[in-house]
């Protein structure tokens, strides 16, 4: 038989506990629905998010991965989304240096009241990542089996 | 090996509706380390966590996986059901296969694989994780109140009541603030003073409350419950344990010419003055600006009258410190200064006035003893115009005003039409207004009334220039609702200025780490359900440091204030939060970047003796974090360049760990 | 002191007295107003399209031309000085303008608002100092009792021309302090005198400059002074008060430094 | 925007002068220090609001923007930095723009000089009202 697979991204979702990871409930429990392909990891800050991470995920096999966190202004921890904002700034350069689209990487500001902008965004991202097809230039062949 | 257990909820059919329950249950069975897996109706009832406890105990596990709804939701009771068979709370995970999957998922494969690839990521991170143990921090139970308006004493009232003591820091002489100034309240229009007077005395009564007055925070070090505090009492010349009040002084003193700023300026008064007659503390203070003897050695007038020698010209500022468990801000606001709106004539005409000015007009304490005058030749005024929203509801890019509504300015300006109106018949009173806005008890009902049963004039649009010519301002207005401009000649022009947050209060939010917003209110820790509590821990917020309020609300807000530093004052220890960053000594450079970065700083670092090669011991400076202060937040963790910094619950590891497991699909 | 200087067209021709009464004030002073050696008309009025380029070439090339001699601009019409004013801070903030001013203009160093542009009265203020002025003035105007005139152009937009307060401006009151004279404060000293309209609409340029000097005279003015050809030409024809003289500010500087 | 029944005329005005109109919340404090008031049939914030709902062609048929003193009182004191003088100049200068609009035309000029009146003013005449 056959095995003719449609791609479906692998795309790993950074969300933090107060706002984003809130805001995705609030999508869950209003039925917004938006695709599978989506893993969510819940981190306490979007400053807890090392870029690292991000590029472990794409060492990993991720087609695309997002970063969501708190209104600029309404971070719990006061600032640590603005420190996330700088961060992330510097990785996409280097990324983009690197040659990597641009549109695999993604920060978004979500609050906990916006289910709907959640679903939105992860549509949004699960279309884009869809297009682009599969991460080859920055999977790291020898962590597959 | 940790050995763990995995459990699937059902929820009823809210997930087994959508996932198979069993075949996530079968999957996780082969996962690394899982010695139990199993699937049940509804694991957060009290039989679902007995099943838990059982597994527990007879597979002898060591981490546990709950396959449920969102953390947010039952984290802690499942956290709790461990801890009583002994397991370690924090050795439990959430895989959040309801509100992330089944609710928004209806292709069962799908939906079940995607369950399957969750629970996978919280096996991950529970190999990694480690028993974590919060720690305890006591607690002094003294609370703080800076600021003594009608905010900071409601606040230290209540807190008085419950038996804490308190302490009020108040940068003036005397407590009372802006309320104080005010003639009458709305929508009463009770007297101000009737309401304020007799809760100042019981401040000065009440034994649990201590009245640092004429004193500034200076410093601020420690944490909830712990907080230490420099209160530097400025000099006032006059020793407060023999000052009886008398006021003697405040009448023989010969320099008359202090602008009095209790009366808005409008008035003078002596270079030792009683701010008012019913000040607490009732204890004079001499204005070292104006005084004779403090600027040239010659006077002492005031000494010499002095019958309880309470006169000191050697007086110097004392700082006090104080250790307290919680602190509660309570800054208040100031009215804006209208000298950038000069269309309205305000800084060259003297009959252009502020509201609180009109205030001090209208007192019978005030300038002109209630009788209410034109400043400029002290004539009864017959046209009254009010301007609205003056610095209130800018755009955020116009530097003159503020973007924000001011809240109390319909009412009062609805309030002085309306006093106005009734004292003095013979007037005309208009009102320019954008919106009237009365959301209040009462509020709308009052506004009506200045128009039905006062006839106040309002007119919808503003006023674009006030000209002083031959004794008249004559206005220069829109009125939208008919299309005209109106030209009115006015005897007196009141502006209803915007509320700013005193000017103090940057500092103050500095030295407790507190956060502002751009405007500089007080950020609340949560919008909604925390609105007086701030998002550090231990400071709390009253009144109109928070956002502009009337008094009601001030009131309300200073007494769950009051409520919520009660709660933190009751306890004997603090639990904290046990995720909290940690620094391996071994691998910090001492570079300093984490301790930039953190928002509470938790992070110090000192000297520390270490062991080299060859039996030699070296120095190294290392950063070492303070777990009561930390609040997890991880910003050090990611500005580490030496991976010295992780948080604990969330390390480098687990997440990463996390990130494997959902790419290995 | 050495300034570029701007006249523009009306100093020229109907404005000379603002002109002359200036150089030769700035002369006793020790400021050196150099003449931009080809300067043109700035328009007279700013135009505030972003896609208006070619109106605003004429103040670009004096700006060039002033950076290029290494000095700031002095201008000494209001209209003049907001026109010039404005286009550079265009040129100090709008990329795009500066793109197309420059690719059109092909200058040898392309021109990025690097020029100062200040009013003479900013000259009197900020670079010889008023209190200097008044060591200066040797015919002072004591007793006079002066009225200024600001007018539109002189302070708005206030975040670019920058000069001063532009609902309670002092610059011009200083001044005449500083001549000696008292001067008289009143509220329609920045109000428009509708100068634009006095061809268009003679009726409505006399109600508004007759606004203006009804408040100046009730507050006891006895003479009024302007920056502005054009306000003066309307508020002398207009204003409906002969009794009270409509001059350049030149004009009683030259008086009080004696050299009018 | 069914509000708007000239969305692309609108767009392209306020496009090039930066003016955003969506910012007024309609105080009437231009109105109200307009010092052309009793010369215009619509009014400074009848100017915005009448932009935001498209109705350029009829404010560009009105004699109302030929009115305005272009002192910039509007922009100065308007709180929400809406600048109603430029939407004026904006909608006079797409009249002037379109061929033949122009409103002062050279040979009226001698009728109305006197000998006094400066230079600037038939500059600036000229500069607003004609191409």
């Amino acid at each position: 038989m056959q095995d003719v697979k449609e791609f479906r991204p692998k795309i790993v979702a950074f969300c933090c506990n107060w706002c984003s990871y809130a805001g995705a409930d609030l999508a869950g429990s209003a039925r917004l629905s938006y695709p599978a392909d989506v893993k969510i990891i819940r981190v306490p800050c979007s400053c807890r998010v090392n870029p690292m991470f991000i590029l472990r995920a794409f060492q990993r096999g991720a087609d695309g991965v997002i970063m969501a966190g708190c209104h600029p202004g309404d971070c719990h921890y006061t600032s640590g989304n603005y420190f996330a904002r700088r961060r992330m700034t510097l990785l996409f350069s280097m990324l983009d240096y690197l040659g990597i689209e641009r549109e695999r990487t993604r920060v978004e500001w979500i609050s906990a009241a916006e289910g709907a902008k959640f679903s939105k965004t992860m549509n949004e991202f699960v279309d884009t990542i869809t297009a682009l097809g599969e991460n080859k230039r920055l999977e790291d062949l020898r962590c597959k089996k | 090996m940790q050995r763990i257990g995995v459990f699937i909820c059902h929820c009823g059919t809210n997930i087994a509706a959508t996932v198979d329950v069993k075949a996530v249950a079968e999957a996780l069975s082969h996962e690394p380390g899982v010695v139990f897996s199993t699937d049940y109706q509804y694991m957060c009832s009290e039989s679902g966590q007995t099943l838990m406890r059982e597994a527990i105990r007879e597979h002898k596990l060591t981490g546990v996986v709950v396959c449920s709804c969102s953390p947010r939701m039952h984290e802690a009771t499942f956290r709790k059901a461990a801890e009583k068979e002994g397991l370690n709370p924090y050795m439990v995970e959430i895989a959040n296969i309801r509100e992330q999957v089944s609710w928004i998922h209806k292709d069962m494969k799908e939906a079940t694989e995607k369950a399957v690839i969750l629970g996978r990521a919280a096996i991950a991170k529970v190999h990694l994780n480690k028993p974590l143990k919060a720690g305890e921090s006591p607690v002094t139970k003294r609370a703080l109140v800076i600021g003594g308006g009608i905010a900071g004493i409601q606040t230290a009232l209540d807190i008085a009541e419950a038996g804490f003591e308190v302490d009020i820091v108040e940068k003036e002489p005397t407590i009372g603030g802006k309320m104080a100034q005010i003639d009458k309240t709305f929508p009463t229009l009770d007297c101000a003073a009737y309401i304020l007077t007799p809760k100042m005395v019981d401040v000065a009564q009440n034994e649990k409350i201590k009245i640092f007055s004429y004193s500034e925070v200076e410093a601020v070090k420690g944490f909830v419950g712990n907080f230490k505090v420099s209160i530097r009492k400025k000099a006032r010349y006059v020793i407060e344990d023999k000052c009886t009040g008398c006021g003697l002084c405040t009448e023989k003193c010969p320099q008359k010419k202090v602008p009095n700023p209790f009366n808005m300026n409008l008035d003078t008064r002596r270079a030792i003055y009683i701010p008012f007659a019913q000040a607490v503390p009732k204890v004079a203070a001499i204005d070292a600006d104006y005084c004779t003897m403090l600027k040239t050695g010659k006077c002492g007038v005031c000494s010499k009258i002095c019958a309880a020698g309470a006169i000191d010209y050697q007086q110097k500022d004392e700082i006090v410190e104080r250790e307290y468990g919680a602190i509660v801000a309570a800054t208040g606001f100031n009215p804006l200064k209208p000298d950038k709106y000069n269309e309205y004539g305000y800084s060259t005409c003297p009959d252009v006035v502020t509201s609180l000015e009109l205030e001090r007009l209208m007192n019978a304490a005030g300038p002109t003893a209630g009788t209410l005058l034109r400043p400029s030749d002290k004539t009864h005024p017959h046209t009254l115009v009010f301007v609205q929203c003056v610095g209130s509801r800018c755009d955020a890019e116009n530097e003159k005003g503020k973007p924000y509504c001011s809240k109390i300015c319909c009412m009062y300006t609805a309030k002085h039409a309306m006093l106005i109106r009734e004292k003095y018949p013979d007037t005309e009173v208009y009102v320019f207004y954008i919106d009237v806005r009365t959301p209040g008890k009462n509020f709308d009902e009052f506004y009506r009334r200045a128009v039905e049963q006062y006839g106040v004039h309002y007119i919808k649009g503003q006023v674009g220039k006030v000209v002083e010519e031959n004794g008249k301002l004559k206005v220069q207005a829109s009125d939208l609702l008919s299309g005209e401009q109106l030209h009115i000649d006015a005897d007196m022009v009141v502006l209803a200025t915007a509320v700013e947050p005193d000017k103090s209060a940057r500092g103050i939010a500095t030295m407790l780490t507190a956060s502002m917003d751009t405007n500089d209110f007080f950020t609340e820790a949560h919008a909604k359900l925390r609105p007086v509590e701030s998002p550090t821990a231990g400071i709390f917020l009253s009144g109109v440091c928070q956002g502009p309020k009337d008094i009601p609300e001030t009131v309300s807000q200073a007494s769950a204030a009051a409520a919520k530093v009660i709660g933190l004052l009751a306890k004997d220890k603090l639990t904290c939060n046990p995720c909290v960053a940690n620094s391996d000594e071994m691998l910090c450079n001492g570079c300093s970047s984490c301790e930039k970065v953190c928002p509470y700083g938790a992070i110090t670092y000192s000297d520390k003796e270490f062991r080299g090669p060859n039996r030699t011991t070296l120095i190294r400076r290392v950063a070492s974090v303070n777990e009561a202060v930390c609040q997890g937040c991880g910003a050090c963790t990611v500005a580490c360049p030496s991976g010295a910094m992780d948080l604990k619950g969330f390390s480098n590891r687990q997440i990463m760990a996390e990130v494997d497991a959902i790419c290995k699909m | 002191m050495k300034f570029s200087y701007y006249p523009g067209c009306t100093l020229k021709t109907k404005g000379k007295d603002l002109d002359t009464y200036a150089r030769a004030s700035a002369e006793a002073l020790g400021v050196e107003l150099a003449e931009l050696p080809e300067w043109q008309c700035c328009g007279a009025v700013y135009p505030m399209a972003k896609d208006e380029i070619a109106t605003k070439l004429s103040a670009v090339r004096a700006l060039a031309n002033a950076r290029d001699l290494d000095t700031e601009l002095v201008t000494l019409c209001s209209a003049c000085h907001n026109v010039i004013k404005q286009v550079n801070n265009d040129m100090k903030t709008d990329a795009d303008i500066v793109l197309r001013v420059n690719n059109y203009l092909k200058l040898d160093t392309p021109y990025n608002g690097e020029t100062n542009v200040l009013h003479f009265l900013e000259v009197l203020r900020d670079r010889v100092g008023f209190d200097e002025l008044k060591k200066k003035v040797v015919n002072p105007l004591t007793g006079r009792k002066i009225a200024a005139y600001y007018g539109c152009l002189l302070l708005r937009p206030s975040k670019v021309m920058a000069m001063d307060d532009p609902e309670n401006p002092t610059i011009l009151e200083d001044f005449i302090r500083a001549i000696g004279a008292e001067p008289v404060i009143y509220a329609m000293r920045n109000e428009c005198c509708g100068g634009y309209v006095t061809i268009e609409n003679p009726g409505e340029a006399k109600r508004r400059s007759n606004a203006v000097l009804d408040n100046a005279a009730s507050k006891g003015a006895d003479t009024v002074v302007t920056a502005c050809p054009l306000c003066l030409y309307n508020l002398k024809k207009n204003g409906g008060h002969d009794d009270l003289p409509v001059v350049y500010f030149t004009e009683l500087l030259a008086e009080a430094l004696g050299v009018k | 925007m069914s509000h708007n029944k000239n969305a692309a005329k609108v767009e392209q005005i306020l496009r090039s002068y930066g003016v955003d109109v969506r910012k007024c919340m309609r105080c009437g404090k231009c109105t109200a220090t307009c010092p052309a008031f009793d010369a215009m049939e619509y009014h400074p914030h009848q100017f915005i609001y009448m932009v935001e709902r498209g109705e350029v062609d009829k404010l560009a048929a009105s004699p109302s923007i030929w009115h305005c003193l272009s002192c910039f009182a509007c922009m100065e004191r308007c709180p929400r930095q809406v600048e109603p003088a430029k939407l004026i100049e904006a909608v006079r200068v797409a009249v002037v723009r379109e061929k033949g609009q122009n409103h002062l035309k050279p040979e009226d000029v001698p009728a109305l000089l006197d000998e006094d009146l400066p230079q600037q003013a038939i500059t600036s005449a000229f500069r607003k009202y004609s191409k």
